[in-house]
């Protein structure tokens, strides 16, 4: 049973991480991230280490995406409209 | 002794020999200097300057050599080869991180085959 | 950034006193339960956000020069440098401070156990001090960054002003 | 700029094949090779430093220098952000 | 029994991170991408201290004595990922200052030193 | 014990407190002087710990444990705690470090009087001098990364310092990312060392090393990390932006920081992996990166226009020489007669050039800075007839551009001579590319001086002065060091190269330093 529910986190870990790459709209990607942040924190607490999940969940989920909002909300600013924001060609 | 020679071996190194060939060709340079040509005459075809890529300047006009005319047959003769190489850095960054990539996987291949 | 509605901020209000709380516990605790200065430090930032989200830049520095944080990290490097020199006189970093009484300096039970708030030397000043420096490092990025964020969508030669 | 891509492509491949490779032979999860560093922290770091907490008596004792290290690299970002977002001159 | 999934998992979050280091255009993607190999990092070391049946290294909860998971990996990761957040901050503060300045996030278009 | 034994813990720890106290100094007489202060105590603190190495032999010191030199703790065959691991090279190299930093340290103190907030780049310049030299002292894998991490943000910070400008930001950001991508590569790289020998110092894994697949990987990532660190050919991409942006005294500085990347590549193919390595493939990728290094750098450089930018490109031909010369080593490590025929020599070469090319590259830095001081621009195409109104600057441009070129009554010939003459006993190619390389080196300089210094004054140019007296005398702090190697090269050789070209072959008292007797 913890054998499939661990199974379970680390494939949507990588579903999520693919999802960060893959989203077009920015926001939604940072959105993925920060989920992609606290499924590892959640691996790291079945990993038993308790002390880097607090770290993960405070930092990678918290701040870092807090981060990350701040700079999109700076670069999709009407300075230059249309250009650059959601401007996300795949190669 | 703190001044003295290198021997490397094949050879030696030593300041004051080089010290003292300088001065030796600097000697050399002022004979050849007061050795000037007699018949020069100014306003004929002596004067004509040689001046690669740029328009000869007029007569009393400065010669301000822009530094992108330096060795301009030098560029012109590797122009092919420059070419490529300076396509090479085309200031991409995804561009430089697949060169590190493609220098990581055949680093790679070398050492662990 | 506008401040959000005033339910959302007193709610705001009474919430970041509970985690700035639960943080000091988390740094204070760092030798005995999981967590240390890291953790709290970044416990802390989070109420820090969540107060300059609830009101806005613009009141937040207000009430809190940016200063403060800054000279909050300063503080807490140099605190734990300290504590590095002066174990110096046996090795840079040395805990001269474990297991030897006094402060911080009570031995515990070993095995597993409960264990004892006063003991782990160095270990537990080093927490308070990271737990410092990290708070006010993490808050003064946080700080920059909205500041910055009105620098570059504004521009022009007015920049970042202080809002004093 | 076809072209550059697909050789990218083909040598990313190769590279995270190596990578994983190697990742995959390390240890089988669960069962480390060697332990006897850790078993020591594991064993004495209670008595020897009075700390429940192994993995913080490591990090503030035993590995002290890297946190100082660390410490230092979120100054040096907040430094950064702080120059690089300076009042106008 | 799960036979180094976890290992798999590392070896997918680098793969998916450094495809979108390597084709995506987007700055703030690239950012993103660096943020997932961080990730992938982290949570490599922490598999690799990893002990089937440990208990937390904490005294305080560990229920049996002296089967613990290796410490050493997580303090690592602690350093890491604060590391991790340092270096984010950094790359964001560049991007937002490269917006102002070139009015784009294209990769493709910020390429003024060249040659 | 005399309290020489703890500089390894003063040389990081002096600076970074340095840095943390700075930004509290908000006077800019207080902070100059605490700037000039630090530099100093620190190039001293180096200094000294360069000479109890010379005496003493490696110093070895234990991070909080019991004893400064208690390695091993009883009962265990593994160190435990971080050891800071200082042989003669490592010395030698923070000796080098900290004198080009202490001259583009007081290069720059002028500067601050630009800037709004002088105090952030006081702290990010101590930092980054702490992240060099720590890099340049540790004898663990993982505080190596730590140091490399805050050398590379330090220094992603003081390139983009002149933030209006775009093309600082965008040199920084590509810096960075391959900065931090890399670093990740090397962090991987030090997980698979640990998972597979349970230990992260140096020491005790070259004791354990058996090569194999996990080995070979984990040495491929940590070469190529390093290398694109310290800008080897096919990564050298960033280098002539970060450093064509960066302001002068910083650029200065950054040269000896990638020397430091170069350092723990040396570090790790000769003394962690060295003879347990077999065969020849990891030299020859080297010197294959050197030869690629210094010949493509140099031809780059002799087309471009931006004085920094071409002499961030010479930087990294200059880099190819010494990946040339310690690869030869490399390569005749295995057998003794090959290491005393050509071997050490070449080392020697290699190593010798080190020193070399902090001053003179840093040097020429300075002088490109002085040039942007006075005239508000380093594009050559736009300077001119500049000799007769800048006296000071055209001297000290002559002699390092006549040093780095390899002139003979200057030290970069002494050690291009060395590594000219061992490299064509292995084949005679090697000797024509380096010969080639400094061919065209002088020639991109001639140019350099022809068109920033000779001709005819311009118009526009009429009202440039000679630089403040605080830039003069940072210059001439290098300036005095490249007369002095050139002048007494045998007493340079005897007790700063020699030195360090033994320990850095003999991996044996390496390891014996930390893990005892038991070899």
């Amino acid at each position: 049973m913890m054998d499939i529910a661990h199974i379970a986190i680390l494939l949507m870990i990588v579903i999520s991480a693919f999802f960060a790459i893959w989203f077009d709209n920015l926001l939604n990607a940072v959105i993925s991230l920060c989920v992609m942040s606290l499924l590892i924190s959640l691996e790291f607490y079945i990993l038993q280490a308790p002390d880097v999940a607090i770290a993960e969940a405070g930092i990678g989920a918290g701040l870092t995406t807090a981060i990350y909002i701040m700079a999109l909300k700076a670069c999709r600013s009407s300075r230059w409209p249309g250009k650059g924001n959601d401007k996300n060609e795949r190669s | 002794m703190v001044l003295g020679t290198v021997y490397t071996g094949f050879g030696f190194w030593n300041v004051y020999a080089w010290v003292m060939f300088f001065a030796l060709g600097a000697l050399i340079v002022l004979f050849l200097r007061s050795t000037g040509r007699g018949d020069y005459e100014k306003g004929t075809y002596q004067d004509e300057v040689f001046y690669g890529g740029n328009p000869v300047p007029q007569d009393g006009e400065d010669l301000a050599v822009p530094a992108s005319s330096s060795y301009w047959g030098f560029t012109k003769a590797l122009s092919r080869f420059y070419d490529v190489l300076v396509s090479m850095h085309t200031g991409i960054l995804s561009d430089y991180m697949g060169i590190l990539v493609v220098t990581v996987a055949v680093i790679s291949i070398l050492i662990l085959l | 950034m506008r401040p959000l509605s005033i339910v959302v901020r007193t709610i705001c209000n009474i919430f970041a006193w509970f985690v700035a709380i639960f943080g000091a516990y988390v740094i204070l605790h760092g030798h005995l339960t999981p967590g240390g200065g890291f953790q709290g430090g970044a416990i802390v930032a989070t109420f820090i956000a969540l107060l300059l989200v609830a009101h806005g830049g613009k009141s937040f520095l207000g009430w809190v020069k940016k200063e403060i944080f800054s000279s909050f990290e300063g503080a807490g490097l140099v605190a734990f440098v300290c504590v590095g020199f002066l174990g110096l006189s046996t090795t840079f970093l040395y805990n001269f401070l474990a297991l030897k009484g006094g402060l911080f300096g009570s031995a515990v039970p070993i095995g597993p156990n409960a264990g004892v708030l006063n003991s782990s030397g160095t270990i537990a000043l080093a927490n308070i001090a990271v737990g410092l420096e990290v708070v006010g490092g993490l808050s003064a990025i946080l700080i920059f960054m909205f500041l910055g964020m009105r620098y570059v969508s504004e521009g022009g030669k007015e920049g970042v002003k202080d809002d004093k | 700029m076809k072209g550059p891509r697909v050789i990218f492509l083909i040598f990313f491949v190769i590279f995270v094949g190596i990578l994983c490779q190697g990742l995959y032979n390390i240890h089988p999860y669960g069962e480390p090779r060697v332990s006897a560093m850790d078993d020591y922290f594991i064993n004495n770091a209670q008595s020897e430093r009075a700390a429940n907490n192994v993995v913080t008596s490591i990090v503030f004792d035993y590995r002290g220098f890297d946190t100082l290290g660390e410490a230092a690299v979120l100054f040096t970002a907040v430094m950064s952000v702080a120059a690089l977002f300076r009042k106008e001159e | 029994m799960i036979n180094n999934i976890p290992m798999l998992t590392v070896g997918a979050l680098f793969v998916i991170g450094l495809y979108g280091v390597l084709f995506k255009r987007n700055i703030i993607k690239i950012a993103i991408a660096v943020s997932i190999i961080e990730s992938s990092t982290n949570l490599f070391l922490i598999v690799l201290g990893y002990r089937t049946g440990g208990s937390i290294p904490v005294y305080t909860l560990a229920g049996e004595f002296k089967k613990m998971v290796l410490p050493t990996p997580q303090a690592l990761t602690l350093t890491a990922i604060v590391i991790g957040l340092a270096t984010t901050a950094l790359l964001l503060t560049l991007i937002m200052l490269l917006y102002k300045h070139y009015g784009t996030l294209d990769v493709h278009e910020i390429r003024r030193l060249r040659g | 014990m005399s309290w020489q034994v703890h500089l390894p813990a003063l040389v990081v720890s002096v600076p970074l407190l340095g840095a943390f106290i700075s930004i509290a100094m908000v006077k800019p007489r207080l902070r100059n002087l605490w700037f000039a202060t630090i530099l100093v105590a620190t190039t001293i603190l180096a200094f000294l710990m360069w000479r109890y190495v010379a005496i003493n032999g490696t110093l070895v010191y234990v991070m909080g444990g019991e004893r400064w030199n208690l390695t091993l703790p009883s009962g265990m065959t593994l160190p435990i705690r971080i050891i800071m691991e200082v042989d003669a090279f490592g010395a030698f190299m923070a000796l080098a470090g900290s004198i080009a930093t202490l001259a583009s340290g007081l290069f720059s103190v002028r500067f601050l009087d630009r800037v709004n907030d002088g105090n952030k780049f006081v702290a990010l310049f101590f930092l980054l001098f702490a992240g060099m030299l720590g890099l340049e002292v540790t004898g663990d894998f993982f505080n190596f990364f730590v140091f490399l991490e805050i050398a590379s943000v330090a220094s992603f910070g003081l390139i983009a310092f002149w933030r209006d400008r775009p093309e600082a930001i965008e040199a920084s950001f590509k810096y960075a990312v391959l900065s931090t991508f890399v670093a990740l590569i090397f962090l991987i790289g030090v997980g698979i060392l640990y998972g597979v020998y349970g230990t992260l110092n140096m020491a005790a894994i070259a004791k354990n090393m058996q090569v194999g697949f996990l080995e070979k990987l984990a040495l491929v990532l940590f070469i190529v990390s390093l290398a694109m660190k310290s800008g080897a050919v096919p990564l050298h991409m960033w280098e002539p932006d970060a450093y064509g942006q960066a302001p002068a005294g910083v650029s200065c500085f950054l040269v000896v920081v990638g020397q430091a990347s170069l350092y723990g590549m040396f570090r790790i193919a000769f003394s962690v992996y060295g003879q347990a390595f077999e065969g020849n493939v990891l030299a020859w990728v080297i010197i294959v990166l050197g030869l690629l290094s210094m010949f493509i750098g140099v031809i780059m450089a002799v087309i471009q226009k931006e004085a920094k930018r071409l002499m961030a490109y010479h930087c990294i031909s200059q880099t190819g020489y010494m990946l040339m010369g310690i690869g030869l080593g490399l390569l005749a490590l295995s057998s003794s007669q090959a290491m005393s025929e050509y071997g050490f020599t070449a080392m020697k070469g290699g190593i010798f050039h080190i020193i070399n090319n902090a001053m003179y590259k840093g040097l020429l830095f300075l002088t490109a800075g002085s040039l942007f001081y006075a005239t508000g621009t380093t594009n050559l195409n736009k300077l001119g007839g500049l000799a007769r109104k800048m006296p000071y600057t055209t001297f000290m441009f002559a002699v390092a551009a006549a040093a780095i070129a390899g002139l003979p009554p200057f030290n970069g010939f002494v050690s291009k001579l060395l590594i000219y003459e061992s490299s064509f006993v292995v084949h005679p190619f090697l000797a024509v590319v380096a010969m080639v390389t400094s061919i065209l080196t002088l020639a991109s300089f001639v140019k350099v001086f022809q068109s920033g210094f000779l001709g005819p004054s311009r118009d526009d140019l009429n009202n440039v002065r000679e630089v403040p007296l605080s830039m003069v005398v940072g210059m001439m702090v290098l300036c005095v060091m490249i007369i002095s190697l050139s002048m007494m090269p045998n007493w340079v050789l005897a007790n700063l190269i020699e030195p360090a070209a033994r320990d850095l072959v003999n991996q044996a008292s390496y390891i014996q330093a930390v893990m005892g007797s038991g070899l």
